[in-house]
């Protein structure tokens, strides 16, 4: 489907009039206040202080893909194996946040273009229970992975997450090595694997595919790490220095590369596509 | 305060008066088998009350006693047991013990996580939480093995990868990561045995295997009891609770697929028969690899793929639950 | 103290001597073209008295020359490059650059030592010198190269390796001696390019090649001059004497068999013409490439194999003199 | 041929009265006073502080073989391929130590077994130029190590080395990647690769085969590091402490294993065949 007609398609589970009613916005790193179609215009990012705000996964798609895109695994839908309740239960959760986001998950996964290059593409969204891991989450990246080994095509993830989902247990933690069995597989077929690390890239998605792939791109001043940073400053005693896990400090330990994805991400993509 | 071990305390004044009637009885030609005999039939009865049917809670502190069985009480029971140390790169982490070892007839590489059993050692363990320099000696250890075709036998057993500066720094993330796909890679079998606490992805680094071992008390968790209730009640006094929600047990894990085999601890936890739960564990890795055996790579590789391709619990559009049990 | 910086003051007074002429030929209707040609003849007598045959210690004066064309010059020559940052695990070391370019219509891996083109730059990149985490770097980016089929580029422009406490502590040789093993494997093309300084195992790392390309005024040595002269006589002021024992020019290592290709520069030296100089370097390493394009990675592999098996000076028993040039 | 009469033909040259000239030393590490036969038959580890003595390369071999030993590479020697002289002409150092050391190369290799297990075997000597590696030292352990490969042997080397030979200038530095080649030949073909490293292992030895084996054994207290310590000195400009580049030092930095020769590297060599 061509893209603005798969955005219009989903936009019947999305609440458009919510989304758009601040018209203006402030930038969390500058403090500026932005008018938000000058905002998409400029790709998310602040016109004063390149602060790459957090996007929605339709918003980055639309961004990324510039010819059809065709979903994968769209009909897998989550459950409630260990029937959660902690102040709420799973499954209200669950239906809040598909209101919320108009994403029936916290990961898009799909085939479609990039500059012309075939790619499989998935990405996830922070939106939708804080962009955490569970099974369908699994599921879906894994069917991507899979999708990309069958037809030989470079798979991009853009993560956005703080680990693992705590209301599936140990079947979220399993995800991890699902979504790994399928990079390894990936890996042994000479398939580029590219990921775009955004804020916030943590826990269990941070230690699993989102280190594993090829060529890793991070946003700027995306927070990228594995431990939380409470739980660090409890270990430690003291407060941590404000750089800490930020992609230009990974950048500087060498662990990534820290790039604009307005107009880097795409050039690796091509990169990557080239490989 | 682990309530194991403050239960253990009751048990402890009985045994020493059972021993002292047993060392009155030897000595002093007094006929005193009978009040011992009623003693320990009490003992067994008291123990299997309170340890009988353990809550999720009480196997999470069975999990952490001090007196567990660790790593090394594994490792050494190996025949001709040599260390391999360090990543080659940066330090040795102490919290990762490994090298080559002989299981049954079969040369294998070991691998296990190991806390402390004092607080000296606690130190020098680093309470058995790894560091990435440690994930990158399990990954050198697993490129060994998978270069001879030396199965890979690992000991799991930590609350969690270590979460400090130096380990942000060095890429705690990165580490675990490539651990990941060097087991989903190697080329030959895989046993991993969660002995204590198999706590979230630091446990995982070494636990994507052929066959998942679990002792009866073990716990393998998303996260902590404690971390868990702190998040989603704002209150870790609630950890008992929590333990009970997460499903961390054995038997819940066998349930979901993630766990194939479970050795039974003996009434009161591994520490009251060590040698008995090391040879049993050591019997049932020896047996998953003679089963393995005949295997080659890519079956070795595709069993792993297929075991975790088909955990994970979903509805399809239609409202079908499928489940993941296998 | 750079002798060849120092012999170009005096021509640096001749050519602007030359432009002031220049200038008032233009602007005055003064023709002073006789007394430019004059001048324009001298200079390119003297130019060629002092560097139209450069001794083996003068050419380490010129490969050390501030303005000689370095690692990025070479680089940014590329299409579409994109440079990767990092060894992942612990730094991303400045004094390696490298990535992803096209060489013609070829993608290529490159990579690089880069030495600092001023004080700023030097502090930044080390001098050019590598550390354990930049030779990591150079691994992984190896690496890539062979998992994806890229023929490897790199420029190599060192004194040597990095010599710091904490390049020891985290492990210099064993670096250096993976990035060995890692070439020696590579299943694709490589091409190393000794641009400046060449210095010891540090300069080796990025050189196990199919095809070793110098620039006529490289050098390429077992150690420094200096050091040796410390070493031999105890007197590094010996070094003249010590570089024209080492044999580390670029005709010298071609006679040896080690140098396959000798890029010309012009008189005067390679940064006398960096655009001409760079293209003509990138024109000889794609003809390379080309020449190695239709070989198979083990055909490659064997080919390197067999020109360093060969490098040698040998005596049978019989005394009979086995010769290296092959 | 069997080790003792291997060590008896090779005995006609060296000089034994000159080597046993003196029945007592010194522990360079403690100063107890030992007695040459004790110091032997205690496998060269002084009997107070478990320092290692370097060991010329005959006792070394006799120490670990313990069947035949059949030499590899014996009638390569060296030649003057710069004519170097510096205080002394190269030929002339080269006779010199060959006198001195009953060796005609700073290595020995050769096919033996080590507790029943049949390996190829190359020791250095540090009392041949510094144990210094020239085209024939990289020429005798290639041909060990191709041995090693045809044979389908583990390949052993103990080390004992200042580093290239500078009076070979670039085709010592060659034979790093002649080596290395060869070990990589051996790694594909998953041929285990056993080093032990002696005091002392530095340069060009350090940076190339002996930190490429599958397993790495350092000798207790040996001096093993890439660049010397006057060089690091200069370079930072302060004293050193006197730990730093021991084996021990490694060992906590990760990067080997640091034992005794005398006990453990059998039981290394044994494991390395095991693999
Ligand atoms: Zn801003
Ligand atoms: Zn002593």
């Amino acid at each position: 489907m061509a893209i603005p007609d798969w955005l219009r398609s989903r936009r019947t589970e999305r609440d458009d009039s919510r989304h758009d009613a601040a018209l203006w916005t402030k930038c969390p790193s500058c403090a500026e206040v932005l008018y938000r179609p000058d905002l998409s215009a400029n790709l998310f990012v602040c016109t004063r202080c390149q602060h790459h705000f957090r996007m929605s996964a339709f918003d980055r798609i639309a961004m990324l893909i510039d010819g059809d895109f065709t979903e994968i695994g769209s009909n897998v839908l989550p459950s409630d194996p260990l029937t959660w309740v902690d102040k709420k239960a799973y499954p209200v959760k669950l239906a809040t946040d598909r209101e919320k986001s108009g994403m029936t998950e916290a990961v898009l996964c799909g085939l479609g273009s990039i500059g012309g290059h075939s790619v499989a593409l998935g990405v996830m969204d922070f939106y939708f229970r804080g962009g955490t891991m569970g099974s369908v989450v699994g599921e879906r990246l894994t069917l991507m992975l899979e999708a990309a080994l069958q037809k030989r095509r470079p798979a991009i993830i853009v993560t956005a997450s703080g680990g693992a989902r705590m209301e599936e247990g140990m079947l979220a933690l399993m995800q991890m090595a699902k979504i790994s069995s399928a990079v390894a597989r990936l890996s042994e077929a000479r398939i580029p694997f590219l990921t775009v690390l955004t804020d916030p890239t943590t826990g269990g998605v941070s230690a699993s595919f989102a280190f594993q792939a090829d060529i890793i791109v991070a946003e700027r001043k995306a927070m990228i790490g594995f431990a939380g940073r409470r739980v660090i400053e409890q270990t430690i005693r003291q407060k941590l220095p404000d750089q800490f896990q930020t992609a230009e400090f990974l950048w500087r330990r060498g662990i990534s590369i820290a790039l604009s994805i307005a107009t880097n991400s795409r050039r690796f993509s091509f990169a990557c596509c080239r490989i | 305060m682990n309530i194991i071990v403050e239960r253990e305390k009751g048990l402890l004044e009985l045994e020493r008066r059972i021993e002292e009637l047993r060392v009155v009885n030897a000595s002093h030609a007094v006929d005193m088998s009978g009040e011992i005999a009623g003693l320990q039939a009490k003992y067994a009865q008291i123990q299997h009350e309170i340890f009988g049917s353990l809550t999720a809670w009480e196997k999470v502190h069975m999990a952490r006693h001090p007196m567990r069985p660790t790593a090394l009480d594994y490792l050494s029971a190996l025949d001709a047991y040599d260390e391999l140390h360090g990543d080659r790169h940066f330090r040795d982490d102490h919290a990762i013990v490994g090298g080559l070892g002989r299981l049954g007839q079969r040369n294998v590489v070991v691998i296990g996580q190991q806390r402390g059993r004092d607080t000296k050692e606690n130190l020098l363990r680093n309470f058995g939480m790894v560091s990435p320099e440690g994930y990158r000696k399990v990954q050198r250890l697993a490129e060994l093995a998978g270069r001879f075709g030396l199965p890979i036998v690992t000991f799991v057993d930590t609350k969690g990868a270590d979460p400090g500066i130096g380990s942000e720094e060095r890429a705690q993330s990165e580490a675990i990561a490539r651990c990941l796909v060097t087991f989903a890679m190697a080329p030959v079998p895989i046993v991993a045995t969660i002995i204590g606490e198999g706590g979230s992805g630091g446990a995982l680094a070494l636990a994507i295997a052929n066959s998942v071992v679990m002792l009866e008390h073990s716990v393998y968790s998303v996260a902590s009891p404690e971390g868990a209730a702190a998040i989603l009640w704002s209150d870790a006094g609630k950890a008992d609770e929590a333990a009970e929600h997460l499903k961390l047990t054995a038997a819940d894990l066998q349930r979901f697929g993630i766990v194939d085999h479970i050795v039974p601890e003996p009434v009161g936890g591994a520490h009251r028969d060590v040698p008995g739960i090391v040879g049993r564990v050591v019997d049932t890795v020896g047996a998953i690899l003679d089963s393995l055996a005949s295997k080659s790579a890519s079956e070795l590789t595709d069993g792993r793929y297929s075991k975790y391709r088909q955990i994970g619990a979903l509805n399809s559009e239609r409202g079908e639950a499928t489940e993941s049990t296998p």
